[in-house]
């Protein structure tokens, strides 16, 4: 593997990995359920399938992952694809190769003391509301949807919760009254009962009740300048990932399960069984961007993010994303 | 009466005229000299630093991820004029240094009776010392976890993780201290009738006063790293999230300038403990190089 | 047969450098009455400190038995009042809160203790430095501190380990004075260590000569002279040099021993 | 010869019989009851503990936040058995280990020679001291998360996170053990012939070795916090993954054990402190509740 | 003129706990030539061991002159040998380290300075414990390592603060034997503080008696007494004798005031 040494980060476009054989790919947390495609590729052997080596590196925070691409440290992110959006309004050219799914994949759950109170956007009024962290896709979804019921952010609180543990006690302890997560978190606290579906956006429905359109969200995204510079290295990563976005749709939860690592489902194996349930349906066949989608997701981004909103008119979507190896892939 | 022991200010106002080499040897005068050395060569060092980022990044780096100090300072009157996302940023100061001021007391306070506890209780401490070692090995970001679990989303999560890593290092050093002092000291004053909680008050305390204050200095930096790595994994308010929004949304000015504030808050209670250390080692023989030559 | 002090083939060893064992007092047999004053004299490294600190309870004996007030000693017994042979004030204390440290410890308001403490200050000759610490005192002065930090407590038995041999003459002889007089009638036993037969002499009732170490009883003399004692004077008596020569013909004798031995240990 | 200086082996093969006295004071003996006694006692802790943990669990809480000896326990064995998501648990154990042994070398080696430098040179410490302060006071999880921009994804942004992590506890305590040192070894060797540099060496390093031993204690256990933080920011292996993984799973058992393993590091780490301590500071009398009665 | 030490007019003042300033020498003028063995006595806590920092150069004069080989002063002149009044001997190494320490960090070989090192353990009566430590020796043990690491750098001015003064009287006169053969011939100055009226003269070309505090020069008695000396029989002349009463004069009048001043300062 090439380290690049730090200094010769003004090459922001990620392509010091160019003569590397190895393909670096960072993964907003590897056992979250809308990233499995990233740790299922690997386990079902696609990537050697392709003779193309990868290398997945996991971090919590996608923003670990987004950084660590732009400095070159990674040729590809497994995360949302809103950050390729965010990046161009800051001047860095991402671009998301293999579109996982067109809905985030988020719910928002409420808690169940609240469960009476909170019914739909509108009652967030005075709430403690519980993202994964200020500035990150799940504020601004959060602020999208309450502030298209009328509520501005200052009339609720936002409170970074995490994922996991951290927001189901929080949740539970009353520290927020409803939150926005994704699965393994919304099946737990749905088993458990401490919490209740307020807006799936597991499924297209309910991702346009809650946003008035798709969202993109899942994919994985490369540096524009990498793509140009290895197509063939692109094409081999994309091809495996298309496969196994068809293995998923052919394939029950339980046998997913089966193919994850046993850490992956932590001490309940029916839990996950139950995540992948929920969130399976999620992930397209193709890994083709929805363009409709796309436009939607910079038209939540314009409305709240601050650095998007004061470039939104001068964002070229079609930059963001590119369907060229997702349709090989599929042929 | 030959004893010469008129104090400068006395020798002043009997209008005495110093002679030559008195004043030549005026320690005020020295001292004020040293200071003000001091304190230009910091300037110096300061100025240097942030010019050399400056130009640095303008030339060669990318300012997205290292910013640069102009871009910080925009950065930093935007918060002080404009508030932040959470509100005020006197707010966040106040509830970060909340959380670490509430943190470093109970952590040093625990540190040091456990540290002088253990350290005069051969037994104990050899008992109870694998397992504080091991507690020191826990890595606090996952402790950060687990408190809010336990403690919630609220202050008592961070002041929790700020007490966490303040104690280690205050433990440690009361301990060692609490070990090191002069066999002759304690046989000495046991003699001279000190009961066993006298000998611990009059003499270990005292003596291990040099070794809680050498924690002390590293330890409020760490009471605010709690209180931050608390606010980082979970909050509403406080420097800690400032950061994290900065990070989420690729902000490096941001996090360089709250970074900024942490230390700033350091510094302010380095000099506060400055002057406590100097208030209670004033006993202390001045080293060769601090002694004020008359 | 009830004596304040008593050693009984009291033995102590020490863990050597490298792992062998030292005996620095072997199989002492001695006591100490109320009101007596006993001095020890021997050799340089014989093993007086640490017989001292056998007394104190500071140190248990190897083997053998200390009884004070007729218990064995456990910990460090009721009444005893110890000047070091090393400087142990607290740094961190000035003159006056050094000297007045015991009082205070044994339950003594703090004004009275200090009151206390500043008339033991000034009988050592150091008014004017009670502010002081120690870091800016003289040997002498410093140990003039002790002297006044030990007696200040009372004790009724008292151990001084090489109290004056950091004073000048002059100094010293008024501080022998100074302790002969307090000394008198208060039924304090006294054992003191010194280097100095003269002074040995000048003071005790008794003076014991120990062997060169392992330190041993050798000779035990008991000095006829009469109370009370002026030093100056007395020195030029001829029964003081007679006992003089007695004893140092005793003592001589063993340090020629521990300086052979020194020599043959390299040979 | 009226030395008694045989050493008790030396005792024992001349066929000496020993008196009861000496049997009854053999030191040897003494300590082996007392070690007996220590682990005994240790042992008793762990048990009492554990067994509290799981009782308590079992009856009030949720194992879900708490777990429980029993679950970490099963954690252990299906790592140690059939290895973890990410590779064989030795791996992992191995890879952490190297990223915190190099931090906590090159963290150590660097806080020990700026400690001391700082310490003796008095003006340089008066201008840079309130800088390093500061740095102290940067939340080492922000920096974890620029370290891997400036040294990548690879075991050098971790060993760059443990080395800060070390750093400052063991600088602060060089720092003030170099101020500490005895005035009189000073002058006295000065006075030998000793220059400078062998002033340094001779008298100020091996005066700070208790405080530098000291920092040392608790700075293995951030070395491997250092790294833990640094792979949970982000890796492909090591304890701090393993960790990360198992708190995005729910399966607090394997946070606990994560953590049990990175504490047992600890531990072995401090074995060979202590033995290291032991050798360096053999020159020291024996406190009184150590000391060996023969 | 040139003398190996000379002070002219050296003062040195000290800021006193609580701020005030504390002369502990003032005005301090006298000369040192090379093979003079000077002895210094006055009343405790007068300034004898400030003096020699000044000579040594461990200090700054306040006020005044020090000239070591016709030169200023400035940090430590060469061929200084000073053994301290209070210990300084390194806790963490063994006796032979100790005094090995000075040859080596002047360059010798260790294996040489051991020998070298050895030999003065020897002399000063200790062969047999060069692996002590310092915690594990005696009072008086630990002065004569402390002298045989001095004299083991062969200094051309030698600075000796109460060397012998935790001394049996034997060992004491063993070691000033020791001292008087060793210096004979060798050229170097002694510098030698003393309370010990009776060592001063025995061993001294000059007496010089300081003041009660501040430090002043009194008096500079020259001692006409012929070398060598044995210092046993020498104490029992007349000449000896008449000498020690004009200085005792001297000196006790210092230490009188002294005294008194101590008194006053509490009125
Ligand atoms: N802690 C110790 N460990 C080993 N040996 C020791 C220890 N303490 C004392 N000794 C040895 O015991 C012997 C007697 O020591 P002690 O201090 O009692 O002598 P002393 O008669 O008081 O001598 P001085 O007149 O020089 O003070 C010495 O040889 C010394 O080396
Ligand atoms: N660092 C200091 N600060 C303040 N006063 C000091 C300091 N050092 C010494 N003194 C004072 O200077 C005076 C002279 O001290 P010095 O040690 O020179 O006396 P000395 O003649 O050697 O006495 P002794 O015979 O008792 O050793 C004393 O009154 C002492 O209190
Ligand atoms: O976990 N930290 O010590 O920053
Ligand atoms: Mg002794
Ligand atoms: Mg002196």
């Amino acid at each position: 593997a090439t380290k690049n040494d730090h200094g010769s980060s003004a090459g922001a476009g990620g392509g010091g990995g160019a003569s590397s054989d190895t393909v670096k790919i960072m993964v907003g947390g590897m056992s979250k359920v809308i990233y499995m495609p990233a740790a299922l590729t690997q386990q079902l052997g696609y990537f050697k399938d392709q003779g193309v080596k990868v290398q997945l590196i996991d971090t919590p925070a996608g923003v670990t992952a987004e950084t660590s691409l732009i400095a070159g440290k990674a040729q590809g992110v497994v995360g949302f694809y809103d950050h390729t959006i965010d990046m161009q309004a800051k001047g860095k050219c991402l671009e998301s190769v293999v579109q996982f799914a067109n809905v985030p994949g988020e719910v928002e759950m409420v808690s169940s003391k609240q469960a009476g109170t909170i019914k739909s956007a509108k009652d967030m009024k005075g709430k403690k509301l519980g993202v994964t962290s200020q500035g990150s896709s799940t504020d601004f979804l959060t602020q999208y949807f309450t502030g298209k019921a009328g509520i501005s952010t200052k009339q609720y609180t936002t409170v970074k919760a995490g994922a996991d543990a951290t927001f189901i006690a929080s949740m539970k302890s009353g520290g927020i009254d409803a939150g926005m997560t994704t699965d393994p978190t919304v099946a737990r606290l749905t088993k458990t009962g401490e919490g209740k579906v307020l807006f799936d956006m597991r499924t297209e429905a309910g991702t346009k009740k809650a946003l008035g359109g798709l969202y993109p969200a899942s994919s994985l995204y490369m540096s524009c300048d990498y793509v140009k510079k290895n197509p063939q290295q692109v094409q081999k990563v994309a091809n495996a990932f298309v496969k196994t976005l068809k293995w998923i749709n052919s394939h029950s939860a339980q046998q997913i399960s089966d193919k994850m690592p046993s850490d992956y489902k932590g001490s309940d194996p029916a839990l996950y069984v139950q995540a992948l349930k929920g969130s399976k349906g999620i992930f397209n066949t193709t890994g083709l961007m929805d363009a409709a989608g796309a436009k939607n997701a910079l038209n939540v981004l314009g409305s709240f993010s601050p650095a998007v909103k004061p470039k939104k008119d001068q964002i070229d979507i079609s930059k963001t994303y590119t369907t060229e190896f997702a349709k090989k892939a599929t042929s | 009466m030959s004893h010469d022991t008129l104090t400068a200010d006395a020798g002043a106002m009997n209008g005495a005229i110093p002679t030559p080499a008195e004043r030549k040897h005026d320690p005020r005068a020295q001292l004020r000299k040293h200071k003000a050395l001091v304190y230009s060569l910091r300037a110096f060092v300061l100025v240097g630093v942030l010019a050399i980022w400056e130009i640095s990044v303008n030339l060669w780096f990318d300012p997205f991820f290292y910013s640069k100090p102009s871009l910080i300072w925009k950065q930093l009157s935007t918060w002080f004029t404009d508030g932040t996302a959470q509100g005020s940023i006197w707010a966040q100061i106040s509830i970060t240094l909340q959380e670490a001021v509430i943190g470093f007391a109970i952590g040093a306070i625990a540190g040091v009776l456990l540290g002088i506890l253990l350290g005069r209780a051969r037994l104990l401490a050899e008992v109870l010392s694998p397992y504080i070692q091991a507690a020191n090995a826990v890595p606090r970001i996952v402790l950060a976890a687990l408190f809010i679990i336990w403690f919630g989303l609220g202050m008592s999560s961070k002041i929790a993780t700020a007490t966490v890593l303040v104690f280690f290092p205050v433990f440690f050093n009361a301990f060692q201290g609490a070990r090191e002092v002069d066999r002759n000291l304690i046989n000495n004053a046991r003699i001279l009738g000190a009961s066993r909680l006298q000998v611990l008050r009059s003499i270990v305390v005292p003596s291990a006063t040099s070794w809680i204050l050498a924690s002390l200095h590293t330890a409020f930096g760490f009471a605010l790293i709690g209180a931050i790595v608390g606010e980082y994994t979970g909050a509403t308010q406080g420097i800690g999230l400032l950061i994290s929004t900065a990070q989420a949304s690729f902000n490096s000015a941001g996090i360089y300038a709250g970074m900024l504030i942490s230390t700033v808050l350091a510094l302010i209670a380095e000099l506060v403990l400055g002057y406590l250390e100097r208030r209670l080692l004033k006993w202390r023989p001045p080293s060769q190089s601090e002694s004020v030559a008359v | 047969m009830s004596h304040l002090v008593e050693l009984s083939h009291a033995t102590k060893r020490f863990v050597k450098a490298g792992g062998g064992i030292h005996t620095a007092a072997a199989d002492i047999t001695m006591t100490v009455d109320a009101g007596e004053f006993v001095a020890v004299v021997g050799p340089t490294g014989c093993g007086k400190s640490t017989t001292l600190s056998l007394v104190s309870g500071l140190e248990p004996p190897s083997d053998g038995v200390v009884r004070v007030n007729d218990l064995p000693v456990q910990g460090i017994p009721d009444g005893v009042g110890y000047m070091f042979q090393a400087d142990a004030m607290l740094p961190w204390r000035n003159v006056l809160a050094n000297v007045a440290a015991g009082p205070m410890w044994r339950g003594m308001s703090k004004s009275d203790a200090h009151a206390k403490a500043m008339d033991w200050i000034t009988r050592v000759g150091l008014a004017g430095f009670e502010k002081s610490y120690m870091h800016q005192l003289s040997g002498g002065m410093r140990k003039r501190v002790a002297l006044a930090q030990t007696l200040v407590n009372e004790p009724k038995i008292l151990l001084m380990d090489e109290p004056f041999s950091a004073l000048d003459v002059q100094t010293r002889a008024l501080m022998q004075n100074e302790l002969l007089e307090l000394w008198s009638g208060t039924g304090t036993a006294v054992i003191f260590v010194t280097h100095d037969l003269e002074e040995a002499i000048v003071l005790a009732d008794r003076v014991v000569v120990m062997t060169a170490s392992p330190a041993r009883i050798k000779d035990d003399f008991r000095i006829n002279l009469p109370r009370p004692r002026n030093v100056e004077e007395l020195r030029m008596t001829p029964e003081f040099i007679e006992t003089y020569s007695k004893i140092w013909q005793s003592l001589s004798s063993e340090v020629a021993t521990a300086r052979a031995e020194g020599a043959s240990r390299v040979a």
